[in-house]
């Protein structure tokens, strides 16, 4: 009896959903919802002090240029693993074209680095 | 295809012939659920014993015999009866719920991980593409876990976790690219099978390196543990976290150190091949041990880097020599010195 | 009584059309935009589960790693950057009317190419024909057939990334 | 088995739901939202058309896989713009962005 592997992840993933979720849905259900609101006890954590401010304060700029080549260099992740499977499959020159892929994009990435290591721009 | 059962004196063989079946025996047992539940466990046990070993502490002693071996069950006990406390003002759904999302996303893969030739869950085609695409979805998971917290630690603590594993996923996936040329295949069976003449880790050294620190970085593991650093932040993006939630976290993040243990001995370690004295599943989960073992340890040695620099490595330095090592890999392939052990 | 474990597609089609299309309707209806994003992450994740029935497994990895693991993340990041105040969706005056007219335009394109489809529907395919690609085959297509978009995909991800990093940097 | 209609037809009503955010919301991410909401219809079609009617080819699928890469630079480049318009209008408004107006 052979299935398909995407039915027994699909099982697999019910299963763990089935195995945890009274982990944390029987807590939940005996202790959340049911309880008053008392500021001190659930006051965030802050070393003792009392909060101050908005918690989710507005962020440092600072990493933005980051997370902008993460989104780049995961799309060309995934073509460079497309291409990995088959590199065997064809010839040389044509991984030639990966090749060129690459440098164009090798002078943008040093181009984008050094934006993004200067403190004053951000 | 299956027999329903039509009388009832049909229901016992039926439901014998599904617990007898291979793909309930590796769902439920094997590389499944009991299996997972007991490494993890004992992952704990284990990370905590050895780092006071190497403090020159005891650790863990009384419950249950042996070095208080059944110390995680005892915490878990602990944990789950204790009171959960949501901050004020937090998002009350996120905040509960996501824990749950990240023991998911951390079980997930080792529905493709084999142990053994056999001993695979799913046999997909995608293996490795698809544990990426699952680890992938770790940082935004964290980083709404943190924003649903409303805390100042959390916050900071998630947003550096989002850069952190952000600049470190890219490298990763670049240096498993020179495993996934050596095999010809993203189907972790087959990169295992691959291997059985030689293991990865030698035509590509420089990739398990580059491998190896990306997976630290990417468990949040010292010196890379910037998003927990105690002195700074108290607990990172988890320091609201109280009881089940906790632990929920808690199996999480093991449960990821495992997975990734896994992966990178599947990826570079050779997989299931040993000596044939030992059964295939035994192997991995040694070799496993090893990596996990070899990650725990810098906890106990290292202090850790300033955040920028750890972002700035990722970038420049990993990323340039992953992508080297690819070249390199295209370059031995292609002059056949690999042959003689049938790459 | 025989029966076959294997799930019917249509089920599991039914199951995928109600999430997919639910998430996207919660990703834009949805008060707070972290709710949103979320939700739009659900529906990407729904899309890739059409992908898998349509027998591409690896546009699916490729969609969930993209859309869920980066553009969501970057949405997030961006939602975090804009004030939390101003993320706030406002309603205002005036809304209610154009939804509904936004509701009626929408609505009756959707209608039109749905029904165009179903009038067509007899003559398409009911079931998809056997003969699959494995997985190693996308890439020699990728590579070998269609090397110039390939090279204008590099231009195209280095405009992008610099465009999006001169236009965020501080201008002085 | 599912029908080619099948998944016109859910491609549709994504296009739909993703043209009644473009023309109404006013919040600059939901609008962002709505573009990625059409432009996966579109890719549903894409991989939809080339199993059904093309059946070892997989044109389609690469289709997709560039319509995905342009339209995650796309998202790039447009939370950029939000961002810009942010600092210049402390508002994603899309209708409160009428400086150039005289």
């Amino acid at each position: 009896m052979a299935l398909n592997p995407w039915v027994v992840i699909v099982i697999w993933a019910l299963l763990i959903l089935l195995l945890t979720g009274p982990l944390l849905t029987l807590p939940y259900l005996m202790t959340f919802p049911k309880r008053k609101e008392d500021p001190f006890r659930d006051m965030p954590f802050e070393s003792g002090q009392v909060p101050q401010g908005e918690a989710r304060h507005r962020l440092a700029m600072q990493y933005y240029p980051y997370v902008l080549m993460f989104v780049v260099f995961d799309v060309v992740g995934m073509f460079l693993f497309a291409w990995g499977i088959s590199f065997r499959a064809i010839s040389a020159s044509a991984s030639f074209v990966v090749l060129l892929f690459l440098i164009l994009l090798g002078a943008p990435l040093g181009f984008a680095l050094r934006l993004a290591l200067r403190r004053e721009n951000w | 295809m299956v027999n329903l059962p039509n009388t009832p004196a049909d229901i016992v063989p039926f439901i014998i012939s599904i617990i007898t079946s291979h793909t309930f025996i590796t769902l439920v047992i094997f590389p499944g659920m009991i299996h997972l539940m007991i490494v993890s466990a004992f992952l704990t046990w284990y990370e905590r014993k050895l780092l006071a070993r190497i403090q020159l502490r005891i650790g863990p002693l009384y419950a249950g015999g042996i070095g208080g071996i059944l110390q995680p069950v005892a915490d878990g006990v602990k944990l789950i009866f204790k009171e959960v406390i949501v901050p004020y003002k937090a998002d009350r759904t996120l905040f509960t719920w996501i824990p749950l999302v990240l023991i998911f996303l951390g079980t997930l893969p080792f529905a493709v991980i084999p142990f053994g030739a056999h001993w695979v869950i799913a046999n997909l085609d995608v293996g490795l593409v698809f544990v990426f695409a699952t680890t992938s979805l770790f940082p935004s998971m964290i980083i709404i876990f943190a924003w649903a917290s409303n805390s100042k630690y959390p916050f900071i603590g998630g947003l550096r976790s989002l850069f952190q594993q952000v600049a470190y996923e890219i490298p990763m996936w670049i240096s498993a690219l020179s495993v996934v040329i050596l095999a010809g295949s993203v189907n972790l069976v087959d990169i295992v099978k691959a291997q059985s003449k030689i293991w990865f880790i030698v035509p590509a050294f420089l990739s398990f390196i580059v491998f190896f620190i990306c997976i630290m970085a990417e468990l949040e593991r010292l010196p890379f543990d910037l998003p927990e650093a105690e002195p700074e932040l108290v607990a990172g993006w988890y320091t609201e976290a109280s009881g089940a939630i906790f632990m929920a976290l808690f199996l999480a993040l093991y449960l990821k150190l495992y997975m990734m243990s896994a992966l990178t001995t599947v990826l570079f370690l050779g997989g299931w091949w040993g000596p044939g004295f030992l059964p295939q599943p035994v192997w991995t989960i040694l070799k496993a041990m090893v990596v996990a073992t070899a990650i725990i340890i810098p906890r106990g040695i290292y202090p850790r880097i300033r955040v920028d620099m750890l972002i700035r490595i990722g970038w420049t330095r990993l990323l340039l020599i992953a992508l080297a090592n690819v070249f390199i890999t295209v370059l031995v392939v292609n002059s056949g010195l690999l042959t003689a052990w049938g790459l | 009584m025989e029966v076959s474990l294997a799930v019917p597609p249509d089920a599991v089609f039914i199951v995928l059309t109600v999430i997919t299309l639910l998430a996207a309707i919660l990703a834009l209806q949805a008060k707070e935009l972290i709710y949103g994003a979320i939700a739009l992450g659900v529906s990407f994740i729904g899309i890739a589960g059409f992908f898998i029935l349509l027998d591409a497994p690896y546009l699916a990895m490729l969609q969930i790693a993209i859309y869920v693991g980066a553009v969501v993340v970057l949405i997030l990041f961006t939602i975090m950057l804009v004030r939390r105040d101003v993320g706030e969706e406002v309603v205002e005056r005036g809304e209610r009317g154009e939804s509904a007219a936004g509701l009626w335009i929408a609505g009756l394109l959707a209608v039109a190419i749905a029904g165009v489809a179903a009038l067509a529907g007899p003559n398409l395919a009911s079931s998809p024909p056997p003969g699959v690609l494995s997985v190693s085959d996308l890439g020699p297509v990728l590579v070998t057939e269609y090397p110039v978009p390939l090279i204008i995909l590099a231009l195209l991800l280095s405009a992008a990334l610099l465009g999006a990093l001169m236009l965020a940097k501080v201008e002085r | 088995m599912v029908a080619l209609v099948s998944y016109i037809i859910v491609s549709a009503a994504l296009l739909g739901i993703g043209i009644y955010g473009l023309s109404v919301k006013r919040n600059a991410i939901r609008i962002l939202f709505a573009v990625e909401i059409i432009v996966n219809a579109a890719n549903i079609n894409f991989a939809a058309f080339t199993r059904y009617l093309n059946p070892p080819g997989v044109t389609g699928q690469v289709i997709v896989f560039y319509s995905i890469a342009a339209s995650a630079m796309e998202a790039a480049v447009g939370l950029a713009l939000i961002l810009v318009a942010f600092r210049l209008n402390s508002s994603i408004d899309v209708r409160k962005m009428d400086k150039l107006k005289g």
